[in-house]
């Protein structure tokens, strides 16, 4: 840019002419670039640049690869059950073992256990045995399975050497079955299933939501209306009325998956409520009249010009609802109608830790499956977070 | 710390403010000197986005998050110390006494800058108590006082009112009505008066001259009315591309102007006291002596606060519109212009009267009978460009989007077509096609009022209806504009309802001119009888307060006051 | 104004009808009956339950009529007799059971309101205003723990540790000796001691969700001119905060408003059965699950009804939120 | 003899409230002989009660009261109201004379008139009698009633009915003693004209729901709500009855009880029982930890908790007692074999199959795995110490084979699909489905287990659990489910012969034959089903045992019954039931240490609670 100084009588600094917005590269000596880019991927640009966004959904791809995967990570099936080793507690796994001389060698493994059965307490007590070493591989082979159901194989990612010996890096439950190999099988459903609710009461939420806030009126009228009978419907005889008409020859899994549809059907209520409240404050601002007279649709003004203000309060809405259906099959399986074994889902696993027994003396069965429903949640939020980020217009 | 001059009370130095962009930084600012003093007045002029809005941010701090300040200082003479502003942390309590009282700001954009949701009232109350330590009936009692000084009607009910129900000029005084409630030692008003008619912008500046007078007020005034600037100027400085490229003296400006851009703009300002040179009448533009628009017993009666209340926005409007014509209206603030151009375009419904609209294949369709459908095509041919450009532009969308929404839904253009299209209408009204991929948060003042005329030309339509469209612009921009208009006019036989407070636009754009009052059109005729020969006394009244862009003879110290009959 | 809560009272005798009829309805849709459930519970215990005996009882609580003739019975006693029908399962008048139960929901419900209030408030505002800090992502971290295990679990696990290292009577509101006993300082306090694990529990997920959703719809106003209007004006940050975009950010809280109570009521069901509360919650759950229908109808009914109340109500502060929500 | 009373009696005899001790025993109080020792007045007994759902609990704590009841080791039975009950030879006239002087718990005498009242009401009037009290009836017509003297009344039967002793000692059978007269006749039409407005005035729509409601014999909840104002003959009586408070219930020594112990003392020993109301057994399981309750085997006892119990001993300053088990098994397979589809019926019916099912069980690791290796392979059936063992009935078909199953099951169904699952003769896969009361926890474990080792053998065993109604719904008063599994039934002695469902199938708990046990009960009803000739033998056996008085000829049927029940194999099992436990408070004294578990012989009620004391 070349600026050229005059000085002039009257003016105390210099005269100045510039012949064009000054402008410099982000950096030096980069060249400017001025190729405009679509919106698209301004916000796709935004949101890679957010570290803790694209974490997140490294850890949401990393959950669904572990869902696809589960068969060939999880060490064993889920619904092998060893009577001895009810109850047994976390393994560590070590890296070396200390041999009777005091010498350390390599030897990739977990300590086995001592087991008491205890007859008056009716318990199994498990001690660390630190002269039993369960020595422990990757790509071992281990109880057979069907990859996706086709692939007949034995090969898992990690386990013990010798099959028969007890490997429960996360614990096992009150059946003897290994938790860490339970929690990689529940990633499946709790990811997909539970996820489709989300979906469809937020479809559900957002569209009726806009519709009456959009239309005031007799719409308004009559979408509150239904609201209004559909939040104050009583749920609970309605789940039960269900689990009797819905075929007994139905898997759990799909009775589960109508459950869910049902739940998302009653679910929409709040949300549409919050967009309406919105769509009323936002449909009388200039810029809807603007999107108006340029000739859009009334569908194009919700949806392309009116929603994307609530975009931080969806994206909330949603990833507060996340968490709510991971676990809803816990609250449901209260009355029946949850997921039940002997599918395996997080819900599932934490149904099993609701009792004093798990709290007092098994607190792993707790911990686990809670923790994997917080990362998980807490995943979904913070690319949530970046998302919103990205497409706020104020963020840079 | 350098001491300042006695008279100085506050000194930019060198100040420089970067955005720091997805692709580069702009250099909004660079090298800003000026000083304010005492009881005077420094206006400073300059383009359109040429950085005057964000200098007189960075005063209170509050430029807006990608913006900083790159380098330089703000001194501000406090007591008998000296504090630099661009120091201070912005939320600090220092910044917090500075803001408001000592330095108060008047918003450039009136229209989004009070919030949707509290009654004017409460917003002017709480900006007297933050700095007075007065209880609520007094301050209450003051912010009626003051909304009398800057001529709201009614100020004791009006201050109950919600910002929607003001019209522009309206919230623009209730702006400055604002900015005055802490007595501040400097004022800064970024285009104070762009929605006002020219006799309550003389009020308000006579008002804003007494405080300075009575108070030493200091007052940096930011403007493009360059007969503003020789009423009321002490000293003027002149801004383009982020830099003061020259400064003076109001007289040694108007008179001996250095700089070529200044003396383009002196020239622009001159242009536009006449009427166009060789414009073809209306009426002889056109084969059909038929109306394309014929406006008969439109009212809108705005009654929420009861039958007592009911107020008549709009009170029985008659007006022809000729294709290729443009027609200019004029009056007051508050008087109902707003409201008639929304009713001809139905975004208002009207409470009475028709609007007869004859579309291309010359049949004419009732405009108030019209189903949601055929208003869609209505509007398709009848185009709105709207006074509040900030409202109208959606905060979520890129201005890509936004000049480009009309051409996807109608299906005219997508992909390189669009952008192609959407890079030509941002190159006719002056603005950088590289800000394509900003929000409209990310302009400036005048720029997003150009975005707003590139969307509504976009559908190549019959007839605008442009609310203010120039007000935010720089007089030499605002004339290329204005001729890009009517070289468009001229090319596809548009008519334009044009809506605007400054007289000389008025009369160098439109063929015929209806003046309105309190939501009647008291007068209409040919623009040039009106601008010099009006007959209505409050056409009189209206046109004796145009400032005279000549220092050396400010007309608006001999206009005189309408003073509407007692049954009106 | 007045004529628009005349209209919206007036709506709501149909969609109270409409709302007994189909809760009516819904009520019965799980197969059998109060009696099928009742020889539940019993056969549960190892008794015999005689058909016959069944065939008796059933003709005797008016099993055998049709549904309509039921309902119309049930209706028809509330309109003429404000008589809400007889509770099977407690053998009394509903509306006697109804009340007890609405003192001590209402007591909890209002606790744990002002609970999430006076805590999510600030927090949700300080999120917003310092967007990923560390106390943010703290605060977020904590949320979501609450939501995402489950309410009993984490009753359980709280009355595990008030059992374990407070030595603290679990469940209910009162220590066992002070339950019918008359209100004294002792009881007051054990009545406060024995509050916070229902409150934090029913208040953590409404806490977290308040949280985010005001952290969300705040940081969009944040921007917003008004706001640095506001700010221009000298006003203190958290005067410029709370009095404008506070305000438009309560917009889906106060839409949400109609729910808290019927919410409170209905939605915390399990907890309070973990926690052993005495509110409506469990009397309800255990009504709708032994089918015990008119104790449930009217239950139902009365929460519908604080729904539509507070959905008028949630309606009428929207527009006192925010102007530009008329109605006409 | 000189009778001693509790100083809360004393307080009130004295200031008039309430006559003298002598006045208020009958003439011939029931001694009873404590536990230990003799106990000492005073103190509260710390009960709860889950969900307030079933009050059938009460007759556990402080309600069962019979006119005869089960000695404390359920060998028979002995008198309690009754002074003496007379059977003549035939077993068809019984002789009950009551206490004289015996008074209900507002003073008012127990009498043959109530007796009376109860037979005219209760019984036999049309308007409001609840079917129901079968031990009353024999060859389905009810027994003659005739009163003899103010204490004595005699029960006619038409034909032999030997079991109605042991029948009235069952919990909660006998309403005779829970009638008063004094208190229920004005609520009934009969006795009061205005019984119409009365019941109008308590919300009734006429007298007869006012008077059933009152009398509250439709139903156990019914009898205890809201029933502080009816007289009882119990040790306690309510003063808050369940219902009229939401959070607890409590009852008070009744100072007319009729039992006194060997020092004279009229009991009971304990001043109150207060029951607590817990929604969630888990809060109960806290509470008891932490010694608010005394003495609790219900809800919270399962083998799962026991290790919690265990060590929290000393915090809740408790310890366990023994439950002995008295029910046939852990789990009972119970097959529809009156399956409304056609091949599986006739699938079902095999007991071949049933048999090869059964040997397809690893019973073993089934009990280790859920029952903490407690409990030992069995199928339902008489314990072995008692004289009714029978050993193949106990034994057949648990001895665990996988090759063996698979060889019996291709005689039958030999024909697999693709994924290894056999083919029924249509050429379906077979898929059998449980359904299983959700609540049912060990159900559910056991189950998860069991699936696999029936696929193992080539069935398609699927479970579905369901909420308890839909269960009774499709089970018990279904046809058409497969399969199911429960547990209950007796393994021995009295309670054998009273409830002998998985060897006979004379009631609706016989789950396994719901269209024979319906034949049995009422021949004429559409869904009944004529049983094939070995089912029909069995009960007629069963109506030999009812006609049968002496206990050992009632031992020599029930005999006979079991060994058909071992041939038939009607259901199969996993386990005998592991002892359960109780935990009771160390201050709690004359507790009996070993004990029946049952609902019949209602835990701990027959060891006398009204002599336990605290220390
Ligand atoms: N929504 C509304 N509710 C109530 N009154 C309104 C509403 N909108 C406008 N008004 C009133 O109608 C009158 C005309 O407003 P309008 O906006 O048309 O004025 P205008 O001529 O455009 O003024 P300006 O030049 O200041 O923009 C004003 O007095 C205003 O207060
Ligand atoms: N938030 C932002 N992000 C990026 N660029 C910005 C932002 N705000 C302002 N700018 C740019 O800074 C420049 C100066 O803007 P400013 O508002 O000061 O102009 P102005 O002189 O007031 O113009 P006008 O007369 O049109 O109001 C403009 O080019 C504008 O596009
Ligand atoms: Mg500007
Ligand atoms: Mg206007």
């Amino acid at each position: 840019m070349s600026v050229r100084e005059t000085l002039g009588k009257h003016s105390e600094p210099s005269l100045i002419t510039v012949d064009g917005p000054s402008i410099s590269p982000l950096k030096e000596g980069r060249a400017i670039s001025t190729a405009a880019v679509g919106p698209w991927r301004l916000v796709a640009g935004k949101l890679v640049r957010q570290k803790v966004a694209m974490a997140a959904g490294a850890i949401i791809l990393l959950l669904y690869l572990v869902g696809l995967f589960a068969e060939f990570l999880a060490p064993a099936l889920p619904m092998t059950s060893r009577p001895q080793y009810t109850y047994a507690p976390p393994q560590g796994l070590s890296l070396f073992v200390t041999k009777p001389d005091g010498s350390s060698e390599f030897n990739f493994h977990v300590k086995g256990y001592k087991v008491e059965i205890d007859k008056v307490a009716l318990r199994r007590t498990f001690v660390v045995d630190d002269t039993k070493v369960v020595p422990v591989g990757f790509f071992v082979k281990g109880p057979l399975y069907r990859l996706w159901g086709l692939i007949p194989t034995e090969r898992h990612l990690i386990g013990p050497i010798n099959r028969s010996d007890p490997m429960y890096l996360l614990g096992a439950d009150r059946l003897g079955r290994d938790v860490f190999s339970r929690l990689i099988y529940g990633t499946r459903v709790s990811m997909s299933i539970g996820l489709v609710g989300v979906a469809m009461s937020l479809i559900l939420g957002v569209v009726l939501g806009s519709i009456s806030g959009f239309y005031g009126g007799w719409v308004d009228t009559v979408i509150q209306r239904i609201i209004e009978v559909v939040s104050a419907m009583p749920t609970i005889p309605l789940w039960l009325g269900l689990a009797a008409a819905i075929p007994l020859t139905w898997s759990p899994v799909n009775v589960y998956f109508v459950i869910t549809i049902i739940v998302s059907l009653l679910g929409w209520t709040s949300l549409a409520r919050e967009v309406r409240g919105r769509f009323l404050a936002l449909r009388s601002e200039d810029f809807v009249t603007a999107a108006r007279l340029d000739g859009s649709s009334e569908t194009r003004l919700i949806f392309r010009h009116i929603l994307p203000s609530l975009t931080s309060h969806i994206l909330a809405v949603v990833t507060l609802a996340v968490p709510t259906m991971i676990v809803a099959e816990t609250s449901l399986s209260f009355l029946g109608i949850g997921l039940k074994p002997p599918v395996v889902s997080w819900g599932v696993l934490l149904q099993d830790a609701q009792n004093i027994r798990t709290v007092a003396t098994a607190p792993w069965l707790l911990i686990w499956p809670s923790l994997a429903v917080v990362i998980a949640v807490l995943s979904f939020n913070f690319f949530g977070d970046g998302l919103r980020d990205a497409a706020d217009p104020y963020d840079n | 710390m350098a001491d300042l001059p006695e008279d100085v009370v506050l000194s930019v130095e060198n100040l420089s403010i970067d955005f720091k962009l997805r692709t580069h930084v702009l250099h909004a600012v660079q090298n800003v000197s000026f000083q304010l003093k005492r009881g005077q007045t420094l206006c400073l002029v300059g383009e359109s986005g040429s950085g005057k809005s964000v200098t007189a941010r960075s005063l209170l701090q509050i430029v807006d998050r990608p913006g900083r300040i790159a380098d330089g200082k703000i001194l501000l003479r406090n007591g008998g110390e000296v504090t630099d502003i661009a120091t201070l942390f912005p939320g600090s309590r220092p910044m917090r006494a500075i803001r408001g009282r000592r330095i108060g700001l008047i918003f450039q954009e009136p229209m989004s800058s009070l919030s949707p949701v509290h009654t004017i009232g409460s917003q002017i109350i709480e900006a007297i108590r933050v700095h007075s330590d007065v209880d609520k009936s007094t301050a209450r009692a003051r912010t009626i006082d003051l909304l009398r000084q800057v001529e709201i009607p009614n100020p004791d009910q009006m201050a109950d009112r919600y910002t929607f129900e003001f019209s522009g000029g309206m919230r623009q005084r209730a702006l400055i009505a604002m900015a005055l409630a802490g007595n501040p030692d400097i004022l800064i008003a970024d285009e104070p008066t762009t929605a006002l008619d020219v006799t309550t912008q003389a009020e308000i500046l006579d008002l804003i001259k007494r405080l300075q007078v009575s108070r030493g007020m200091a007052m940096l005034l930011i403007t493009h009315d360059m007969g503003i600037v020789a009423e009321v100027a002490d000293e003027v400085a002149v801004m383009r591309f982020g830099r003061i490229v020259e400064r003076g003296p109001v007289d040694a400006i108007y008179h001996a102007a250095e700089h070529p851009y200044t003396r383009e703009l002196l020239a622009s300002t001159v242009k536009l006291t006449h009427h166009v040179e060789g414009k073809v009448p209306a009426v002889a533009l056109s084969a059909a002596p038929q109306p394309i628009l014929s406006v008969r017993n439109l009212s809108k009666i705005y009654g929420w606060h009861g039958k007592a209340n009911a107020l008549r926005a709009v009170d029985d409007a008659n007006f022809d519109l000729y294709p290729g014509e443009n027609l200019g209206i004029v009056g007051e603030s508050g008087s109902g212009k707003t409201t008639l151009g929304r009713l001809i375009l139905r975004t208002v419904e009207p409470t009475g009267g028709s609007i007869t609209y004859r579309g291309k294949d010359g049949g004419a369709i009732d405009v108030t009978t019209l189903t949601k459908r055929e208003l869609r095509s209505f509007h398709r041919e009848v185009r709105l460009i709207f006074q509040d450009p900030f409202a109208s532009l959606n905060p979520r969308m890129t201005v890509k989007e936004v000049i480009g929404d009309p051409l996807v839904v109608n299906g005219l253009a997508k992909g390189r077509a669009l952008e192609d299209r959407v890079a030509e209408l941002m190159r006719m009204v002056g603005l950088d096609p590289i800000g394509m991929e900003r929000y409209p948060h990310a302009f400036s003042g005048g720029q997003r009022q150009r975005i707003g005329i590139a969307r509504a030309l976009a559908l190549d339509p019959r007839i605008i209806i442009a609310d203010e469209a120039t007000s935010a612009l720089d007089v030499s921009i605002r004339s290329q504009i204005l001729d890009l208009l009517l070289d468009i006019r001229q090319r596809l036989n548009l008519s334009f309802i044009f809506i605007s407070h400054d007289i000389s636009v008025v009369r160098y754009f439109c063929d015929r001119v209806a003046v309105m009052h309190r939501g009647r059109i008291v007068e209409l005729g040919e623009a040039e009888q009106i601008c010099t020969a009006p007959q209505e006394a409050y056409t009189k009244s209206l046109i004796s307060a145009v400032p005279n862009p000549d220092p050396r003879n400010k007309r608006m110290l001999h206009r005189h006051r309408f003073v509407a009959p007692a049954n009106a | 104004m007045l004529g628009y809560i005349f209209k919206r009272l007036l709506y709501m005798i149909p969609t109270l009808f409409g709302m007994s009829l189909i809760s009516f309805l819904i009520i019965q849709l799980p197969p059998g009956d109060y009696l099928t459930s009742m020889i539940a519970t019993m056969s549960d215990s190892g008794q015999t339950v005689d058909p016959a005996q069944i065939e008796r009882l059933k003709e005797i609580y008016g099993f055998d009529d049709p549904f309509y003739i039921q309902y119309l019975k049930w209706i028809w006693g509330i309109l003429s007799r404000g008589d809400f029908g007889h509770s099977f399962e407690w053998n009394q008048p509903v509306s006697g059971l109804i009340w007890v139960r609405m003192g001590s929901t209402l007591v909890i419900s209002l606790l744990s309101l002002l609970f999430v209030w006076i805590v999510a408030l600030p927090i949700g505002i300080y999120s917003a205003v310092r967007r990923q800090s560390l106390a943010d992502h703290v605060f977020t971290f904590f949320g979501f723990i609450g939501l995402a295990v489950p309410n009993f679990i984490l009753a359980l696990t709280l009355m595990y540790v008030a059992y374990k290292y407070l030595g603290q009577s679990v469940g209910g509101l009162n220590s066992p000796q002070y339950t019918g006993a008359p209100w004294s300082l002792a009881k007051i306090g054990d009545f406060l001691a024995h509050l916070w694990i229902p409150i934090i529990i029913i208040g953590a997920s409404g806490t977290a969700a308040l949280i985010r959703i005001l952290r969300a719809n705040l940081t969009d106003e944040l921007h917003k001119p008004y706001v640095i209007t506001a700010r221009a004006k000298g006003l203190p940050e958290y005067k410029v905060i709370l009095k404008y975009p506070v305000r438009i950010a309560l917009n889906p809280f106060v839409s949400a408003i109609g729910w808290v109570l019927p919410h409170l009521v209905s939605g915390v069901t399990i907890t309070a059965i973990v926690l052993n509360l005495p509110t409506a919650g469990p009397l309800l759950f255990r009504a709708l699950i032994s089918q015990d229908m008119y104790l449930a109808g009217s239950f139902i009914l009365l929460l519908s009804a604080l729904t539509l109340v507070g959905m008028l109500l949630s309606d009428l502060l929207l527009a006192l939120l925010d102007p530009r929500i008329r109605f006409n | 003899a000189d009778f001693n009373e509790a100083d809360i009696l004393k307080d009130k005899v004295s200031s008039g409230a309430i006559p003298p001790l002598k006045d208020r025993l009958p003439e011939n109080p029931l001694v009873i002989k404590p536990v230990e020792s003799v106990g000492k007045y005073g103190g509260d007994w710390n009960m709860a009660l889950v969900g307030g759902g079933s009050l059938s609990m009460l007759f556990r704590y402080q309600a069962y009261e019979p006119l005869l009841r089960y000695t404390p080791d359920w060998s028979g039975v002995t008198p309690n109201v009754a002074e003496s009950f007379e059977v003549d030879a035939e077993s068809k006239v019984y002789t009950v004379r009551l206490r004289k002087g015996m008074k209900w718990s507002d003073g008012h005498p127990y009498t043959t008139a109530d007796i009376k009242f109860w037979y005219d009401t209760v019984f036999s009037d049309k308007r409001v009698a609840f079917v129901g009290q079968d031990h009353w009836k024999s060859g389905g017509k009810p027994a003659m009633l005739d009163i003899v003297d103010e204490q004595t009344f005699k029960v006619t039967f038409e034909k032999p009915n030997g079991l109605f002793p042991l029948q009235v000692a069952w919990a909660n059978a006998d309403q005779t003693t829970r009638c008063p007269k004094h208190y229920l006749e004005q609520f009934h039409i009969d006795y009061n004209p205005k019984a119409d407005e009365l019941a109008r005035q308590r919300g009734f729509e006429s007298w007869i729901a006012s008077f059933q409601a009152a009398a509250g014999f439709q139903d156990d909840n019914a009898f205890f709500l809201n029933s502080s104002k009816k007289p009882c003959l119990h040790a306690w009586m309510f003063i808050i009855a369940p219902g009229e408070n939401t959070e607890r219930a409590v009852a008070e020594r009744n100072p007319y009880y009729w039992k006194v112990d060997t020092e004279g003392n009229q009991l009971p020993y304990m001043d109150r029982i207060i029951y607590q109301m817990v929604a969630d057994p888990q809060v109960l399981l806290l509470k008891a930890m932490q010694g608010e309750v005394d003495l609790m085997d219900q809800y919270i006892a399962t083998p799962n908790n026991k290790s919690v119990l265990y060590d929290a001993r000393a915090q809740g300053d408790y310890d366990f007692y023994t439950l002995t088990s008295t029910e046939a098994n852990v789990m009972n397979f119970i097959f529809n074999l009156n399956h409304n589809d056609e091949t599986k019926r006739k699938l079902f019916r095999n007991k071949d199959f049933r048999g090869a099912l059964s040997t397809a069980l690893d019973r073993q690791s089934l009990i280790d795995a859920v029952l903490v290796g407690q409990g030992a392979p069995a199928q339902p059936s008489i314990k072995k110490e008692d004289p009714l063992y029978n050993e193949q009935l106990a034994t057949q078909f648990t001895a665990y084979d996988v090759d063996k199953a698979n060889a019996m099951l291709d005689q039958i169904v030999p024909k697999r699909d693709d994924q290894n699952f056999r083919l029924d003769e249509e050429g379906r896969r077979l898929t059998i489905i449980f359904e299983i009361d959700q609540a049912r926890a060990v159900f559910l474990d056991l189950f998860q287990l069991v699936i696999p080792m029936f696929q193992a053998v080539g069935i398609d065993a699927q479970m579905r659990t369901m909420d308890r109604s839909l269960w009774e719904t499709r089970v018990r008063q279904g046809r058409d489910f497969d399969a199911t599994a429960h547990q209950f039934g007796a393994n021995g002695g009295v309670a054998a012969m009273l409830d002998p469902r998985y060897y006979v199938p004379t009631d609706a708990n016989a789950m396994y034959a719901p269209a024979w046990q319906l034949w049995y009960r009422d021949r004429g009803n559409a869904n009944a089903e004529e049983p094939p000739v070995e089912t029909k033998s069995q009960l007629e056996l069963y109506d030999k045992l009812k006609a049968t008085s002496d206990p050992a000829g009632q031992r020599e049927v029930m005999k006979q019954i079991l060994q058909g029940a071992a041939d038939n194999f009607y259901v199969f099992g996993v386990s005998l039931p592991p002892d359960g436990y109780g935990i009771v408070k160390n201050s709690m004294k004359n507790i009996t240490r070993t004990m029946p578990n049952s609902f019949g012989w209602p835990t701990p009620a027959p060891t006398m609670p009204e002599q336990f004391y605290k220390v």
